[in-house]
């Protein structure tokens, strides 16, 4: 049961990953590509730990697994933000 | 279940082969730090996946400081330089 | 792991290391060239791991992926029109530089690469042809259990070969202080922002605590004064990136005391051990779990700041009397 | 001799001779500087990729504690190097 669950989480988090980098690499503009990369990085890792987790043996390799997703998740925005950022202030230079 | 991590494994080394393809292409350089992010989760997932694999568990520690540094870069890339600020 | 997909995931990663190699140096642009040198290291961390190198991964994740890339842009963004990144003359000059460097010239240096590339390829299929070559990785393991650690990397490093990596610590602490001599830090960074901000109030806390664990766990784990101090270096660097100037580095006096740490308990180890009677760095058995631990320790802050100090690029500069800037928290 | 060692190994042949190539032959500081850290990545994917045993065998530690150390040394030059040119170039201008 608990395998079933755990290949579920593991195979949607997969595809999340590879929804986010075709899209990555087919969107037209950086903007739209910034919206793609979102969901690998949140969904897709985060389903991939939380399969990975029904695995753990142990409450601290759980904690890290969680801690692992967080800093992604925190990352992935902060630099989604600091990215758009540069680009808008490169456009109104040029 | 071990042919199922194998497998997706492979499929998570072919996103991270698909955001180096951005990574080369750009055009922008926003672009690249974007597709470099990318890489960086990609890793993460893979090396979670491998310390299973390859039983070891140290992997996960690697993944953590991969996880926790993943942006620096791009803070690296964008931080605006103090006094002069003329990027 | 079934060998066809281990074959198949050898040869994605290795032609991914080629090509982001290939790429990072083909490019003539400066700042392409680093983002790919960034992700290159990103790709290697992924390969140490799947080479059974996990103390190295951890080194690499830290260092390549993370460290090495800020000091590299934060090198290109101060001087983006100066020699450094060749942008230094007009476009026409640069191109007769470029051609200048001719093209037998070009074909000799490359093909002197390639006789250098044959040489060790052909060096490393004789050692491959005599079979591994355990004698070391045997005296390792059957001296393991006296060393004081079960990690037996950190055994090397702290007992086995502790010479070698006192004289490491050496090579370190000369260059920072060639570093430290050669002028003022770089131009800090303006506060990136509430969104960063809010990132780096809990992050640089989470990266202090992970050194602490990699120091302790390296004993009897992948991990270590070096991976520690790595980790350590790379807190101080967000907190710079986040516009915190002197990148919670102490200043004056205390912080020679730090970079020199790692030498100087080195030294002071050592030579009790020979005031002791022992040989000099020959840990008492029994001792040799605390010692290491003590010796890491001093080793990883040193270390930290050491990389820290790369970052800056020199000279710490205190905060007060320039241009009016308030620092935060 | 295992096939994975093998790949890896003649990789980093590779990876060397492209580092030294670029290091002999930019023109650009910073080029030259990335190429010889290539360069060394090169010689620790040979040094690991010998010290590797296979799936399941602890692998020889020595080697790792080199590259281990080399990692550290390496970017620590890398950084004297830049804080030389920076020196160097402020000379320049100043002068």
């Amino acid at each position: 049961m608990i395998d079933a669950m755990s290949s579920l989480l593991i195979v949607s988090g997969l595809a999340f990953y590879l929804a986010g980098s075709i899209g990555l690499l087919r969107l037209p503009d950086l903007y739209s590509r910034l919206h793609a990369l979102t969901k690998a990085d949140n969904l897709g890792l985060g389903l991939l730990t939380a399969g990975l987790a029904l695995h753990a043996q142990d409450l601290f390799v759980t904690l890290k697994l969680v801690l692992i997703w967080l800093a992604v998740l925190a990352a992935s925005a902060a630099s989604a933000h600091l990215i758009a950022q540069h680009a808008r202030r490169r456009e109104k230079q040029s | 279940m071990s042919e199922l991590l194998t497998v997706s494994a492979l499929g998570l080394m072919l996103s991270l082969f698909l955001g180096l393809l951005r990574v080369v292409r750009g055009p922008s350089t926003g672009d690249r730090m974007l597709a470099t992010q990318l890489i960086g989760t990609a890793g993460v997932g893979l090396l979670l996946l491998l310390s299973l694999l390859l039983k070891q568990t140290a992997l996960i520690d690697v993944a953590l400081i991969l996880a926790l540094l993943a942006a620096v870069a791009a803070a690296a890339f964008t931080g605006q330089q103090r006094e002069t600020g003329d990027d | 792991m079934n060998t066809t997909a281990v074959h198949v995931l050898d040869i994605l990663l290795i032609i991914s290391l080629l090509s982001l190699a290939a790429a990072a140096l083909l490019t003539s642009d400066a700042r392409r060239s680093v983002i790919l040198f960034m992700a290159f290291g990103l790709v290697l961390a992924v390969a140490w791991g799947r080479l059974h190198a996990p103390d190295v991964a951890l080194a690499e994740a830290a260092i390549g992926a993370g460290l090495s890339g800020a000091l590299l842009l934060a090198a290109l963004r101060e001087q983006p029109r100066r020699a450094l990144s060749g942008d230094a003359k007009p476009v026409r000059e640069r191109e007769r530089e470029r051609t200048s460097i001719d093209v037998t010239l070009q074909l000799t240096v490359t093909l002197l690469c390639v006789a250098v590339a044959a040489l060790l390829v052909w060096a490393l299929a004789e050692a491959f042809d005599r079979g591994p070559q355990d004698t070391l990785a045997q005296a390792v393991s059957e001296t393991l259990a006296a060393s004081g650690v079960s990690n037996p990397v950190t055994a090397i490093l702290l007992n086995f070969r502790a010479y070698d990596t006192l004289l490491e610590l050496a090579v370190l602490l000369t260059a920072v202080l060639g570093i430290l001599a050669l002028g003022p830090a770089r131009p800090g960074y303006q506060a990136a922002g509430p969104v960063f901000d809010s990132l780096v109030r809990w992050l640089v806390p989470v990266l202090i605590l992970t050194a602490g664990y990699l120091l302790w766990v390296g004993a009897h784990a992948p991990g270590g004064a070096f991976q520690a101090g790595a980790t350590l270096a790379a807190a101080a660097v967000v907190l710079r990136l986040a516009g915190h100037r002197t990148a919670g580095l102490p200043a004056g006096q205390t912080l020679h005391l730090v970079i020199a740490a790692g030498v100087g308990m080195f030294l002071l180890v050592g030579l009790s051990l020979l005031v002791l009677g022992r040989p000099f760095l020959g840990y008492p058995p029994a001792w040799a779990g605390g010692l290491i631990l003590l010796i890491e320790s001093a080793a990883m802050l040193a270390i930290a700041a050491t990389l820290v100090l790369a970052f800056l690029g020199g000279r710490p500069q205190p905060a007060a009397g320039l241009s009016g800037e308030k620092r935060q928290c | 001799m295992l096939t994975a060692q093998w790949l890896y190994a003649m990789t980093g042949c590779l990876i060397v001779a492209l580092g030294l190539r670029t290091a002999l032959l930019h023109a650009v500081l910073l080029h030259r500087l990335i190429g010889v850290n290539v360069m060394g990545a090169g010689v620790f994917l040979m040094l690991i990729a010998v010290a590797y045993r296979g799936p399941g065998v602890a692998p020889d530690p020595v080697p790792h504690a080199l590259v281990l150390t080399g990692i550290v040394v390496a970017v620590s030059a890398t950084a004297l190097v830049l804080a030389l040119a920076r020196r160097l170039t402020g000379e320049q201008d100043n002068g």
